[in-house]
């Protein structure tokens, strides 16, 4: 049985300038051990979706509404407040993209994490910092002991999203969710965090939902990949399905338009325009006004999911073979 | 957090000099001489002038400036011209009053403020917020002496709950806890609530704003149970502007209780200071102004080491 | 081309007094700490490196927006850092800037129209009438309409914000303009837009760029020729193709493994190298090479002397006393 | 390659001047229901002080024992006072002197106040650091004992007591005036403005200043009402206004020994100075809002997306 | 509830009374003290002589009795075994010299009210003091022994020091000073009191309430057992109350409007038909009734009912004035209508009754453009002459009609702006005229040229009232506004 299964999620923010559907039917499963991508350029939903699984969404102005929505056995539709808040930081876990401001500026970093671990597993006390200590070493933090009691403004952004990663691990979650979580931060100390999670979520046999905006971060570190946009799946397969044989217009747009460090020279091709505003009801395929491999179809009818191949299927009309690749580069 | 205390520190000396200038210049461009004021009616001129002789008053006022100074730096405030009583003693008599109703208005106004601030920025803009901005924002706009006189009329006179004066009395002395402190409360809310109304949209604005931040999203997503997110992350960080507008709205309670002692009869620092102005009795109203002065000035000084020490990002 | 470079900048330096704690003197921060560079009207100038390394305070220095320590800045052989700002004021309309938050640079109470036409103003540039068939043209040079004028700052996307930015340098005839991070914020999507904008305003309107970024794949599909920062030094320049193919500095090369490539069989066969720890404090760099105390291949000599810049070709320079041992043990393809 | 001559560009040639910043702000300002009565409020008591002599059903002035403490009535709409003269009328005759008050409070404090504190705040430097002191020293200055020195040692006619009141005022914006400032330089659109070889008076004047406003318009807001309300105090303490001229603070402090037997005579100035300063102050709210440009939609909003 | 009346009533021997003002100034009688301060002193003080108010004579006290050898000399026999409080032994004529000499050496207030007319003083052995004056001196004994009757003890005064005295006053009245902080005088029993049986109270607790109206409720609440000065419009009240006695009597003082006639200008109401045209236009029966609601007695000269002199309150003008005549007698002065700047001081009655003056003479073209001024403000004003006209209230201590002219109407008397040549000589010889059945024709003319000269136009006397709990006895009232002597008060049993 799948760890998560979302089906058809829906949520929708109600603003003086009308309702936006920031996430408009997104249905998708993690297994127990697997590494999901969701792929987006900002306003396509990405975030909004992580954090309707964990129902940190304020209700009102927001809405969530789904079909299907269960994790680990437990419908998050109906689990009462209290049962999702033993769920949050145990079972299901998040990290955040700005270390600079997601830790606590005046309490220290020992008490944010023997905080989460005396709510989920009642460790208080010495067992609880020496479980602190512990963790803060796993992550990389030189001595631990010590930085115990220094306060968040004391680390640089590389440390603080380790420090992240402790909070984030400490009561061994089935289910990690980061969302941009190395966005903030420069390329090298990037790479260590990244090595980092790959590392750990192996090892625990932790479930990652990666939201990023970074194909080649997403390239590297997932199996399967969600492009999102205006709210919506446009395309899901694995990494290699996505990448190799891009079935959707904007799937290609965006692989055209990402420069890459190891080719120089190609000039990249335009996605024109700009991202849908949400809060007008869409008909039709809403890249439609910025697609470039538009065929007549896509004016008429609101293209449905079709598979390509198994565990690869694209919203979209368009036969994109052309863009196919033939096996690895 | 220590270099920024001691420059805070290092400027006191400048600004004190300022001030008593200041004080100096206002009081002593006055028209109207205290000797022939304290003298009154049946004054022959040399009694006037023996007197001016005495309090240096014949000199030039730069002079009498030095003097001034000179004595103060040896703790010499002068003598009142009307009372004939040492400056620093009706000082003594005065200011500890000042001070206790001061600590009392704050009180008012911290036990109201705290929980209107946080309800009024849990429920933003709900009807409850409005209730209490409403509330505080009347309380901003209505005269303090206006007020007192409503809450005399209601409390002490119709309800009979408590004394109108009383503060100061010596019979009160050994007279137990009640009698103690039951003329402050009256007196204390009327000079409260105006702070009322800052401390809580303060509060107000400081809670709403930390809430946004990230840190509170984090707190959440630990699963940590709401009030203690609340409580603990939230409030820590919305009491650091807090604590600190406190400290300084102390500095300025004792300076504003004018109207407050007039109709509540309380010998506090304020109705001195009247006296001596309509008296034109320089060294009251030099010696009073001054200690208010600096009196603000310490609260504010306070109020960065209270922001030191609530605030780590300071402190180390 | 006009003869030799548009402009040329020796030995740069920027210190920033850092603040005296009561116990002891704080010494400098040495942001810029001797940089040198010379750049031709028509090419780009990439300038790359992580966050504290000095890439943008270069930048602000060159236009005398951070006044610099010491050093020269020649344009077209004149040292403008000698020059009082009553004279320098006329001269700025050669080189301009535009910044990473563009929504930022742009004054929040006045609309687009007003906005380009005041660096017309500042410069007394086509007075009267014309002035506003200019700032058409001007808006659409950068692909925005009259529409666009009459908006505000809040209204425009992070796109629509940086093409003001650029329209309004335009319009003041810059020949350098110097792009701080002008793509950092930006979905990938504009990204591409911009950075092919500012692709053809170059070749149209023969303009040179000074591109500072962390992303080095931005700056290497933009630059000509890219140097690699490190704690206020350059470390190593080389031309885009050179700098891939051939990297010679550690630092570079660990900084190009730790670039990620949108290709899943590529990225995941990909040997890394992962630096440890993290950005030593520009206040007191360590001895000799910067870089040691992160080099995967550090030496004893590495902490004597600080390493002079080798030229490998004539546009290729690297400051590393191992480049041999760097390029033969620093696998990342 | 995108071509560089895109065609989009529209071929109507309109003029493309768009709604000023300060009619947007106004626009902005009547959408929020508090600051719009308390807007309304204000213009009807300005109205009511430049238009007295016609609106005002009494003299207030004429004394009339034989109508001494009457109680609201069809003649007297709020009742008279203990002179016979009518309540309604010397409120709105009041207004004159409470609203003017106000007023050159506010003129008095912007004018040095501002001045002060862009300077010290731009420039900065030893500049900066002496007149920060010398605010300081005013700011020390207990408020009311300020005015009611001054008040007392120069007499108590109005423009003393404006000045006593200015005087206290003036160093609170200077200090909040320089904040803005200091923050304001450190914006990147003054940098940008800076790189395009702008002076530094046209930065200060025309970026600096424009964006330090909306914090200004606040204080000075919280200025006029703590003006009103020191009024009626230094009137209550015997300093105030002078007569025959009605004052809303002197009619309060007069009125107080009457809260039992004739309880409209207290309620009505307490009220009206309530209802003041609260309309003020709602102003003042709606305009930090309506001035923060983020909050300005021009015309065009609609079709905003249509274009792209 | 604080202080319940209902503490045992029989045993009590305590009083706290309530007084207007801030604070309680200086108690030294030789330093010029305000009201506050003179309330203690006529407690802690016994004078020379005292005022028999019923009929308004001046008895001997301290003074025990005095002889008139000859036209300038004044023998004066100090009564024998009274003790200055605190064991600073008996009070003798050398403390009666020392503390005329010390008001002589430093010039003080006294000198110019009471002592001028001094030239020697001599004690003739321990209780028998022989004064000469310069010029024969018909009042000395109300004026000179009245005024400046308070006698500092020579011992105490030089041991505590002149500046201390102030607040350790060392008398020999019925009750010692025993505490003074803030706006509250603490005054015990004098237990070696020369008049055996008083006091009847052990201590009293005086607290000075700015506002009359709470000053009164705080009475009515129990905070206090005696209060002065109540606002005029509570007192029909505060009379109907059974729990109070409401004592209201005629005092030696009066409100009224002065015009400055020194300056030798020609302002319009340099012309005296102007100024009793003024007087005819004042209404005073509505001054009495609007501002003090009946707690006041009109009159329109400066000789109060008792005083040396007095014939009847309203000797010319009408008591609710004559506008017709005030009319006729503007046009025979010619003068239309002018503005005329009038200061006061800050007591709030004064301002709203010449709000109401200001109303009244407006019907004959007058306009007075008011200023309040503070008590500072005020006194620089009117000291120093620079002012137009100005309304103010004086209180004065000796029953004798010389205090009540001469400083206003004389030349060189210090509240005058007056020269009249003729005035000053009526002045001088009635002060020097010993005889009281020949000063009195004297008198008779100054009031009738003042009535008709007009420098100052005399509007009411203004009653002192005392609110105190019903179960106080044996408080005696007085037309003197300090004169509220307690030690005949107790609670009735």
């Amino acid at each position: 049985m799948a760890l998560l299964e979302v089906e058809n999620l829906r949520t929708r923010f109600a603003t003086d300038r009308g309702v936006v559907r920031a996430v408009d039917g997104v249905s998708f499963t993690l297994e127990q051990g697997e590494v999901l991508g969701l792929v987006g350029e900002s306003g396509s939903g990405k975030s909004v979706t992580s954090l309707s699984l964990m129902r940190l969404i304020r209700e009102p102005p927001g809405k969530i509404e789904a079909d299907k929505l269960v994790f680990d056995g437990v419908d998050l539709l109906k689990a009462s407040e209290s049962t999702m808040s033993s769920l949050r930081g145990g079972k299901m876990a998040m990290i955040f993209q700005d270390p600079m401001r997601s830790l606590n500026p005046v309490l220290t970093v020992g008490r944010q994490l023997t905080e989460t671990l005396r709510r989920h597993l009642r460790l208080d006390g010495d067992a609880a910092r020496r479980r602190a200590i512990e963790l803060l070493e796993m992550v990389g933090i030189p001595l631990a002991e010590k930085r115990l009691n220094s306060y968040p403004h004391q680390f640089s952004g590389g440390m603080r999203q380790r420090v992240m990663i402790a909070i984030a691990l400490s009561c061994n979650p089935r289910l990690l969710i980061a969302d941009e979580a190395t966005t903030a931060l420069d390329v090298t100390i990037q790479a260590q965090i990244v090595d980092l999670v790959k590392r750990l979520t192996r090892d625990l046999g932790t479930a990652v939902i990666w939201i990023s905006h970074d194909l080649g971060l997403v390239a590297g570190l997932c199996n399967r990949v969600n492009v999102m946009y205006a709210g919506r799946i446009a395309e899901t397969g694995s990494v290699r399905d996505v990448f190799y044989r891009p079935s959707h217009g904007y799937t290609v747009g965006l692989i055209g338009c990402t420069p890459r460090v190891d080719r120089v020279g190609a000039p990249l091709t335009l996605i024109e325009g700009r991202p849908p505003d949400l809060i007008r009801p869409i008909s039709l395929c809403p890249f439609l006004p910025r697609c470039a491999v538009a065929i007549d179809a896509c004016n008429k009818t609101m293209p449905a999911m079709n598979t390509i191949e198994a565990g690869h299927a694209a919203r979209c009309h368009a036969d994109l073979s052309v863009f196919h690749q033939k096996g690895a580069a | 957090m220590n270099r920024h205390f001691v420059k805070r520190l290092a400027q006191v000396p400048l600004v004190m000099i300022l001030v008593t200038l200041t004080i100096f210049i206002v009081v002593r461009s006055t028209p109207g001489d205290p000797i022939q004021i304290m003298l009154g009616m049946q004054t022959s001129p040399d009694a006037v002038e023996a007197l001016r002789k005495e309090f240096r008053l014949d000199q030039p006022v730069l002079v009498q400036y030095i003097y001034w100074i000179g004595d103060l730096l040896r703790g010499d405030l002068g003598r009142s011209i009307r009372l004939n009583v040492p400056v620093s003693q009706l000082l003594a008599e005065r200011f500890p009053i000042s001070l206790r109703l001061a600590s009392a208005a704050m009180l008012y106004a911290i036990a109201l403020s705290i929980p209107l601030g946080i309800f009024a920025a849990l429920k933003r803009n709900s009807f409850i917020d409005y209730l209490c901005t409403g509330f505080t924002v009347a309380g901003f706009s209505i005269p303090n002496f206006a007020l007192a006189m409503i809450l005399i009329y209601v409390f002490s006179i119709q309800l009979g709950w408590f004394p109108i004066t009383g503060i100061g009395a010596s019979e009160a002395e050994g007279a137990g806890f009640w009698p103690q402190i039951s003329p402050y409360i009256l007196p204390a809310v009327a000079l409260g609530t105006l702070q009322t109304a800052v401390l809580t949209r303060l509060l107000r604005s400081s809670m709403i704003d930390v809430l946004s931040q990230d840190y509170i999203r984090t707190a959440r997503a630990k699963g940590l149970a709401n009030t203690t997110t609340l409580l603990i992350h939230a409030l820590k960080n919305a009491m650091i502007p807090f604590v600190t507008m406190v400290a300084i709205q102390f500095g300025y309670l004792i300076g504003i209780q004018v109207t407050i002692e007039y109709v509540f009869a309380i010998p506090g620092m304020g109705s001195a200071i009247l006296q001596a102005v309509v008296t034109r009795d320089f060294p009251v109203i030099q010696g009073f102004t001054l200690i208010i002065a600096t009196f603000f000035l310490f609260a504010n000084i306070v109020a960065d080491v209270i922001y030191g020490l609530l605030d780590p990002r300071v402190r180390y | 081309m006009t003869a030799g470079p548009f402009i040329e900048v020796k030995d740069l330096k920027v210190h920033f007094p850092a603040p005296k704690n009561l116990f002891g003197s704080g010494g400098a921060i040495k942001a810029v700490d001797g940089v040198s560079f010379t750049l031709e009207r028509g090419r780009t100038l990439g300038l790359v490196g992580e966050s504290g390394c000095g890439k943008s305070t270069t930048g602000y220095s060159i236009l005398r927006l951070i006044e610099p320590t010491s050093g020269q800045i020649l344009i077209e052989g004149q040292d403008i850092l000698q020059l009082p700002q009553s004279q320098l004021r006329p001269l700025r309309r050669r080189m301009q800037i535009i910044f990473q938050d563009a929504g930022a640079s742009l004054d929040p109470r006045m609309p687009v129209g007003d906005l380009i036409s005041e660096a017309l103003e500042i410069h007394g540039l086509w007075p009267g009438a014309d002035r506003r068939r200019r700032v058409r043209k001007l808006l659409d040079l950068v692909g925005l309409s009259t529409q666009h004028a009459e908006r505000y700052p809040h209204e425009l996307s992070g796109g629509q914000a940086q093409r003001v930015a650029i329209c309004r340098a335009l319009a003041v005839e810059p020949q350098l303009i110097v792009c701080d991070e002008p793509v950092s914020a930006l979905d990938v999507s504009v990204q591409a837009q911009i950075v092919n904008l500012l692709q053809d305003l170059q070749k149209e309107l023969n303009l040179a760029y000074i591109f500072i970024s962390h992303d080095l794949s931005v700056v290497r599909h933009v630059s000509d020729e890219i140097a690699v920062m490190y704690l206020g030094r350059i470390v190593e320049k080389a031309d885009r193709k050179r700098i891939f193919e051939g990297a010679a500095h550690p630092y570079s090369r660990s900084l190009l493994s730790a670039v990620s490539i949108p290709d899943p069989d590529v990225e995941q066969r990909r040997r890394r190298i992962i630096l440890s720890g993290d950005l030593p404090s520009p206040a007191n760099p360590p001895s000799g090479c910067r870089f040691r105390t992160r080099c995967p291949i550090v030496e004893e000599d590495c902490a004597l002397h600080d390493p002079p810049t080798r030229l490998l070709e004539p546009t290729h320079g690297a400051a590393c006393l191992h480049i041999q041992k760097s390029q033969e043990l620093l696998k990342w393809t | 390659m995108a071509d560089l001559a895109a065609t989009r560009l529209s071929d109507k040639e309109d003029d493309f001047r768009p709604a000023g910043g300060l009619q947007l702000a106004a626009r902005q300002l009547l959408r929020n229901p508090a600051a719009t009565i308390g807007f309304a409020v204000l213009t009807l008591m300005v109205l009511a002080a430049i238009f007295a002599p016609l609106i005002s059903p009494h003299n207030p002035i004429q004394i009339k024992l034989s109508a001494k403490l009457q109680p609201p009535s069809a003649v007297y709409w709020l009742g008279t006072d203990h002179f016979g003269r009518d309540v309604v009328s010397r409120l709105i005759y009041g207004a004159r002197v409470s609203l003017s008050v106000g007023l050159l409070v506010i003129l008095f404090s912007f004018s040095l106040g501002v001045p002060i504190g862009v300077l010290s705040g731009y420039v900065g430097g030893r500049l900066d650091a002496t007149l920060m002191r010398l605010v300081d020293a005013f700011l020390t200055f207990p408020p009311l004992l300020l005015a009611v020195a001054i008040v007392g040692l120069l007499g108590p006619d109005i423009q003393n007591v404006m000045i006593a009141l200015g005087v206290v005022q003036a160093p609170v914006l200077a200090r909040l005036v320089r904040a803005s400032t200091l923050a304001a330089r450190e914006e990147t659109y003054v940098t940008a403005v800076r790189a395009l070889g702008a002076s530094p008076t046209r930065i200060i004047v025309g970026h600096v200043l424009r964006n330090v406003l909306s914090p200004i318009v606040v204080q000075l807001t919280i200025g006029f009402s703590a003006a009103v309300v020191s009024e009626a105090s230094l009137s209550f303490l015997g300093l105030g206004t002078q007569p025959p001229q009605p004052s809303w603070g002197r009619d309060l402090a007069e009125a107080r020994r009457f809260m039992t037997d004739a309880p409209w005579l207290f309620l009505a100035p307490t009220l009206t100075i309530m209802l003041a300063v609260l309309s003020i102050n709602f102003v003042g709210d709606g305009l930090r809002d309506a001035l923060d440009p983020r909050s300005w939609v021009t015309r065009r909003r609609a079709t905003q997306e249509a274009d792209d | 509830m604080l202080f319940s009346p209902a503490i045992a009533q029989a045993g009590r021997r305590d009083l706290r009374v309530g007084v207007f003002g801030g604070d309680f100034g200086n108690f030294a009688p030789v330093v010029r003290y305000d009201i506050q301060g003179g309330l203690v002193l006529y407690n802690i003080f016994d004078g020379l002589i005292r005022i028999d108010f019923a009929n308004r004579r001046v008895i001997p006290w301290l003074a025990e009795a005095w002889s008139q050898p000859d036209p300038l000399t004044w023998r004066i026999k100090i009564r024998e075994g009274v003790k200055w409080h605190r064991g600073y032994g008996e009070m003798t004529a050398e403390d009666v010299a020392y503390t005329w000499r010390y008001h002589l050496e430093t010039k003080s207030f006294q000198v110019g009210t009471a002592l001028f007319p001094i030239d020697t003083i001599k004690t003739d052995g321990k209780h028998v003091l022989e004064v000469k004056t310069k010029r024969p001196f018909g009042p000395f004994p109300a004026v000179t022994m009245g005024y400046a009757g308070f006698i500092l003890s020579e011992k105490a005064h030089k041991e505590i020091g002149a500046q201390a005295y102030s607040q350790k006053t060392i008398g020999q009245g019925p009750f010692m000073i025993d505490s003074v902080r803030g706006n509250e005088a603490v005054l015990v029993k004098n237990p070696d009191y020369w008049r055996p049986g008083f006091p009847k109270l052990d201590r009293i607790v005086m607290r000075a309430i700015p506002d009359s109206a709470v000053r009164l409720q705080s009475l009515m609440r129990g905070e206090l057992d005696f209060m002065t000065h109540p606002d005029p419009k509570d007192v029909p009240e505060a009379k109907k109350n059974q729990k109070y006695t409401t004592l209201s009597t005629v005092g030696w003082n009066w409100d009224y409007q002065q015009f400055n006639l020194s300056t030798g200008g020609n302002e319009p109401y340099t012309n005296k038909l102007v100024r009793q045209a003024i007087s005819y236009a004042i209404d005073r029966e509505a001054i009495v009734n609007e501002i003090y609601n009946g707690q006041a007695t009109i009159t329109d000269n400066q000789i109060p009912e008792g005083f040396l002199g007095y014939r009847q309150p309203l000797l010319k003008y009408p008591k609710n004035g004559d506008l017709k005549k005030a009319q006729e007698l503007m046009a025979q002065a010619g003068v239309k209508g002018y503005d005329v700047e009038v200061i006061t001081s800050d007591k709030d009655w004064l301002r709203k009754e010449l709000e109401l003056v200001a109303a009244m003479v407006s019907q004959i073209g007058i306009n007075y453009k008011i200023r309040n001024q503070d008590m500072g403000g005020f006194n620089n004003l009117w000291l120093n002459r620079r002012y137009q006209q100005h309304l103010e209230d004086i209180t004065l201590v000796a029953p004798d009609p010389d205090a009540t002219s001469w400083w206003f109407l004389h030349s060189n008397g210090s509240s005058s702006a007056y020269r009249n040549p003729k005035m000053d000589a009526l002045l001088d010889g009635a002060r020097e005229q010993i005889d009281p059945a020949k000063r009195e024709p004297m008198y008779h003319q100054i009031v009738d040229m003042t009535l008709d000269e007009c420098p100052l136009i005399y509007h009411c006397n203004v009653n002192f009232v005392q609110v105190y709990d019903k179960r106080l006895k044996g408080f005696v009232q007085t037309n003197q506004e300090y004169g509220q002597f307690h030690e005949a008060t107790e609670w009735a049993s």
